[in-house]
């Protein structure tokens, strides 16, 4: 078993209004020197053993996980837990 | 710790381990003797959920049998998963409310948003169309950073579920008390349409047939969540925040089509949801409701997690899952319906004949426990009531007058009232539109929705001012389900019958027990009055934190309706130079009143009386003029009297403005909060037929094209406000207050 | 005319589309579940608002990888006309059959209230009987309809005309003020907006009707005129 | 300036529906070898040097960027970039 773990980010230049709005509450909350924050997802994948995981990996980054139009990805392999 | 390994029933009763489980040891003798041995710890966790107020009703039991339950338009009463009432044409309009307080005070959003949730399956599950929602919440002082963490997340977590299945979020109210400060009121309530020859029942009858499992699977999430809503709010709760469930609407809303589709099988004998206390309570509920047993295999469970115990199962308060009786032989049908929609529907056991509740798990009996005594035969408890020291000193004092100089600048103050001003915020995050027969939309006195097809409405409203009801509980009781069948007169509605959720404090409190029981009896009273039989309801006791109990919040949750479309009568005042009349005379009663809140920042004294006699007569005068087309607008006179009113009137961009001259002491005329009161607005040449048919009515003034509230008394020029204005102020009310820092 | 109504699981304004179409518009529609189902022999396909798939990762973006918008690319290779509402106008946008993206909204609130809309294209077969640059009132309902795309797309965008109608005080962020777009070829329309809400005065408003009769006027005078 | 990665994940045990959706996507897209998808956030801050930011990173994670109650959160604090 192998564990996937994939970061979608967004592009630079594409505006993340949630990211400012976290940005606004922490400076709210006295935290005023965090500059900027970007907020992109996190996916872990718990994937069967296969010979062609990374292109289907890559496969699936671009076909569903993330949106090409806004959005980045980077992905790593590790070995999973066996249970 | 609870989710501990098993253990033995020696070891259950040497230490006492039902305590930790909400369990007396009154009440484990009585298992004890029901078993005729020891419980083991599955058995014991099986009864400590099912004997618990949230599931038995076992304090509220003895209140809730003086409402009036029954009337012509009643076609289930209470009992089932929500009541029924008929609305000609073989339909039937299903509704109930629902509680969710604790767990939205631990974990708000999904605390929130599976309440919402559940109550829908209550509708679903009867086999009626979800075509509405409506919530009553409660919050502490807006000022207050944890509150309005709160109150966004709570909204958030209504909006974010309730958007996503598809049901649109009609109405409500929100109320903000310190009294709630550490224990907000989530209440959920979902009105469904039905053809009533598709009801269905939650039973499971016929020995050998089949008992079927559809929906998400199992998982740790909520165990002990129906013991958790029986129990104060301490410091301890956020210890046991392992409780959280969180809801998955998406699954919810296939679970609604699908339902919906497997009504219509023959296959199916009962269906209902696992709510609170899961396949527990809608499994033993089921037979025992059939006078049968069953006996249910739980290695068929379909489970989320590894190595689950017969107790966490048992105990499991995982969100969307449906459990359902079907015709042996003809599981088949009922699972290609389920495939449709991605969704397995799984065997797990059968009905006996025996009223046994048995229970397999890895080749051995886990529980075998006598049906009746989960559900039906529940242990009922009598509490002792106490009249409260402070309802006798708020009786005796004399009766509280306000004194103010300015009445402009007092009207503008309490239209920034959190509690008065406008809920935009809020109900601008629901979809309030979905399915498009939306008539009155939130921001009305009540909620309409066309029967689409049909030349008719359903008019829907949530109300209850706990203020009064603190003050006086009986006359409280009354007003809250005068209040809400006024909001429904006013739209143009008959109101038809009511679901009530009875929020109160530690039921073994004496004080708390006497005001359950004085406001039941005055809810009684009110709904016999109007003919609105209670026809479902909810109990949630123990919402207290710090050993303050809130402020007792029957809620009433009421469904009427237009009986063509032509009755529909908007709040907003719609053409100049319509008359203003107000319904009803206005006394010097200011005890929980908005203006009693805005210049003592607290409540007391008495709250205003009631005569049901009179509100019979007015709520009947007024929907018959209605009905007679002679009306143009309507509203109740409710918090903040007669001023905030007239300007709410105004609240509809129209750019219209009222011009008003009111008799006799002036701020009782304006911020008075005596009862049985509506404003009306009347087309100049329907003013004779409707001072015929409207005794009480009065004429005030009329409306203007200038946008100006103008408010005279006696040759005094007491109010002359720009409706822009107070409109701005009423509106940014509640963001201002969210933005700003403490 | 016969309109087709995609059901996706998770759809919830399927019906209030049929709806329009059945009852408003007065023409023939059927719902058409995503599964099993067969996308030839409609006049037009509508994709209407709602969750599909719980909008889980993003909105519309499992829905596109169905067999049933493999379908619906052939359909509007064929100049079929299609129109997506809301979550049908993200799975439009996800399939790559309209340009662009959804962001959630700038308040990251999901906001529900009517919006006055300005048609900035009336020459298309979805707009053809409004006016040019008249304002109608049209509900949103949505958490993520801040449409983004890139200067250049955005330049071609207005270049083409394919920005169909803008919002007149934009409530979510979107650039440009899009509201809703059109496809280069002129039968693809995603917008924001529910036209279907908006079918009925009782209701608020029926400025979405012309949207419906557009596609019907456009339909008659296509066959009428290639009979 | 520093570069601080937090990942925000829900607790085991807790329910994933988006996870579950995705994963009955993947599954859907011949990707069946997917056996468990659990989707969390991850967001990148800048934050200005300060000698405390540790600690006030654990502090903005528990108080704001993750919801204790179903989610755990790490996080990494990185030599940013200097703009
Ligand atoms: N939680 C809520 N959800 C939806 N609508 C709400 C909510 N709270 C208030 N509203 C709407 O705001 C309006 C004002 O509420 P309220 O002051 O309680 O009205 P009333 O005095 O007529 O009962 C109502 O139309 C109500 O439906
Ligand atoms: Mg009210």
């Amino acid at each position: 078993m192998k564990l996937v773990k994939v970061h979608v980010t967004l592009k630079e230049g594409v505006l993340d209004p949630q990211g400012k709005a976290i940005q606004g509450s922490l400076s709210r909350l006295g935290y005023d020197h965090v500059q900027e924050v970007r907020v992109g997802k996190y996916l872990e994948l718990k994937v069967e053993d296969d010979q062609h995981i990374e292109q289907q990996i890559e496969e699936m980054c671009r076909t569903l996980l993330a949106n090409p139009v806004i959005e980045n990805y980077e992905y790593t392999v590790e070995e999973g837990v066996t249970s | 710790m609870l989710q501990a390994p098993e253990m033995t029933p020696e070891k259950v009763e040497t230490d006492k381990i039902y305590q930790e489980m909400g369990l007396t040891d009154q009440e484990y003798d009585m298992i004890k003797e029901i078993m005729g041995r020891r419980p083991n710890f599955t058995e014991i966790g099986i009864f400590s959920v099912m004997w618990s107020e949230h599931c038995s009703y076992k304090t509220s039991k003895p209140l809730l049998k003086k409402f009036p339950s029954d009337g012509e338009q009643v076609v289930q009463g209470p009992g089932e998963g929500a009541g029924v009432v008929d609305i000609g044409d073989g339909q039937g309009v299903v509704f109930k409310v629902e509680s969710h307080n604790h767990p939205s005070a631990v974990e708000p959003y999904q605390g929130a948003a599976t309440g919402v949730g559940g109550i829908i399956r209550d509708v679903f599950s009867m086999g009626a169309r979800p075509i509405a929602s409506l919530n009553s919440l409660r919050f502490g002082n807006l000022n207050n950073n944890r509150v309005k963490y709160l109150f966004d997340e709570v909204v958030h977590g209504i909006a974010g579920y309730g958007n996503c299945v598809g049901v649109p979020t009609v109405g409500g109210e929100v109320q903000f008390d310190d009294s709630y400060q550490g224990n907000p009121l989530v209440n959920a309530m979902c009105v469904g349409l039905i053809d009533t020859k598709d009801l269905q029942k939650g039973i499971a009858s016929g020995k050998g047939n089949t008992i079927m499992y559809v929906g998400s699977k199992t998982g740790r999430d909520g165990i002990h969540g129906a013991t958790f809503a029986s129990e104060d709010l301490s410091e301890d709760s956020e210890s046991k925040r392992s409780n959280v469930q969180v809801g998955d609407p998406f699954m919810e809303k296939l679970l609604i089509e699908a339902c919906l589709e497997v009504i219509q099988s023959d296959a199916l004998v009962g269906i209902q949801d696992m709510g609170a206390a899961g396949l527990t309570s809608s499994a033993s509920e089921m037979a025992s409701k059939a006078g049968m047993g069953m006996e249910m295999n739980l290695d068929d469970i379909p489970q989320r997690e590894d190595h689950m115990t017969a107790y966490e199962m048992m105990l499991s308060e995982s969100q969307e899952r449906m459990l359902l009786c079907v015709k042996q032989g003809e599981e088949q049908e009922i699972v290609d319906i389920f495939k449709k929609y991605g969704l397995e529907a799984v065997a797990v056991g059968q009905v006996t004949d025996d009223k046994q509740f048995r229970l397999l798990h890895k080749g051995e009996v886990v529980a075998d426990i006598p049906v009746d005594n989960l559900a039906e035969d529940a242990p009922i408890f009598y509490k002792e009531a106490k009249v409260p020291d402070f309802y006798q000193e708020n009786q005796s004092m004399s009766a509280y007058k306000p004194e103010i100089a300015d009445h402009a600048d007092v009207l503008r103050q309490l239209l920034q009232q959190p509690t008065i001003a406008s809920k935009e915020y809020v109900y601008d995050q629901y979809d309030f539109m979905v399915q498009a027969n939306t008539v009155f939309s939130p921001g009305s006195s009540a909620a309409v929705t066309r029967v689409r097809g049909y030349d008719k409405a359903i008019a829907m409203t949530t109300d209850c001012n706990s203020r009064y009801i603190y003050l006086d509980p009986e006359t409280g009781g009354k007003i809250a389900v005068a209040e809400a069948a006024r909001n429904l007169v006013a739209s143009g509605a008959k109101p038809l019958a009511l679901t009530d959720g009875l929020n109160f404090g530690n039921p073994d409190k004496p004080e708390n027990y006497w005001m359950m029981e004085k406001s039941v009896e005055g809810m009684s009273a009110a709904s016999t009055k109007l003919n609105t039989p209670v026809i479902s309801g909810n109990v949630s006791l123990y919402n207290e934190s710090n050993d303050q109990a809130i402020f007792p919040t029957p809620v009433v949750g009421m469904v009427g309706m237009q009986e063509s479309l032509a009755h529909i009568t908007p709040s907003h005042f719609q053409q100049e130079g319509d008359w203003i009349y107000v319904i009803g005379e206005t006394k010097p009663e200011f005890g929980g009143s908005e203006l009693q809140n805005l210049l003592e920042g607290r409540y007391f004294g008495q709250a205003p009386g009631i005569d049901l006699d009179t509100e019979e007569q007015r709520q009947t005068q007024l929907l018959q003029a209605i009905r007679d087309g002679l009306v143009a607008s309507a509203q109740d006179v409710a918090e903040g009297g007669l001023a905030v009113a007239l300007a709410e009137c105004l609240f509809n961009d129209k750019e219209l403005g009222a011009d008003v001259s009111l008799q006799g002491d002036v701020t009782t005329a304006l911020f008075s909060e005596t009862q049985s009161r509506f404003l009306v607005s009347v087309p100049n040449e329907k003013r004779e037929a409707f001072e015929k048919e409207v005794a009480d009515a009065k004429p005030i003034g009329t409306v203007t094209k200038n946008g100006q509230l103008t408010v005279n008394h006696e040759d005094h020029l007491i109010v002359n406000e720009q409706v822009e204005e107070l409109q701005q102020l009423w509106k940014g009310a509640i963001p201002c207050l969210l933005k700003s820092k403490d | 005319m016969k309109f087709a109504v995609i059901q996706f699981p998770g759809s919830n304004c399927d019906r209030d589309m049929y709806y329009a179409a059945q009852n408003a518009l007065g023409e023939e529609a059927e719902l058409v579940w995503y599964e099993g189902s067969n996308l030839e022999g409609y006049d037009a396909i509508l994709l209407p608002g709602g969750f599909s798939y719980g909008d889980y990762l993003r909105s519309g973006a499992i829905a596109s990888t169905t067999d049933i918008v493999t379908q619906l690319k052939d359909q509007a290779d064929k100049g079929v006309p299609i129109l997506g509402v809301c979550n049908g106008f993200q799975v439009l946008l996800e399939s790559g059959l309209l340009p662009g993206a959804m962001l959630t909204n700038r308040d990251l609130k999901f906001m529900c209230h009517f919006e006055q809309l300005v048609v900035q294209n009336h020459q298309t077969l979805f707009t053809s009987e409004y006016e040019q640059n008249e304002v109608i009132s049209v509900p949103i309902a949505h958490q993520e309809g801040n449409y983004f795309c890139d200067q250049s797309t955005l330049t071609r965008l207005r270049e083409n005309n394919q920005i169909v109608f803008t919002y007149q005080n934009n409530p979510n962020g979107s650039i440009g003020d899009i509201a809703g777009i059109i496809n280069e070829r002129g039968n693809v329309l995603g917008m924001m907006p529910h036209p279907e809400r908006a079918v009925e005065s009782r209701l608020g408003s029926d400025d979405g009707l012309k949207l419906f009769q557009s596609i019907l006027v456009n339909w008659r005078e296509h066959y009428v005129a290639g009979a």
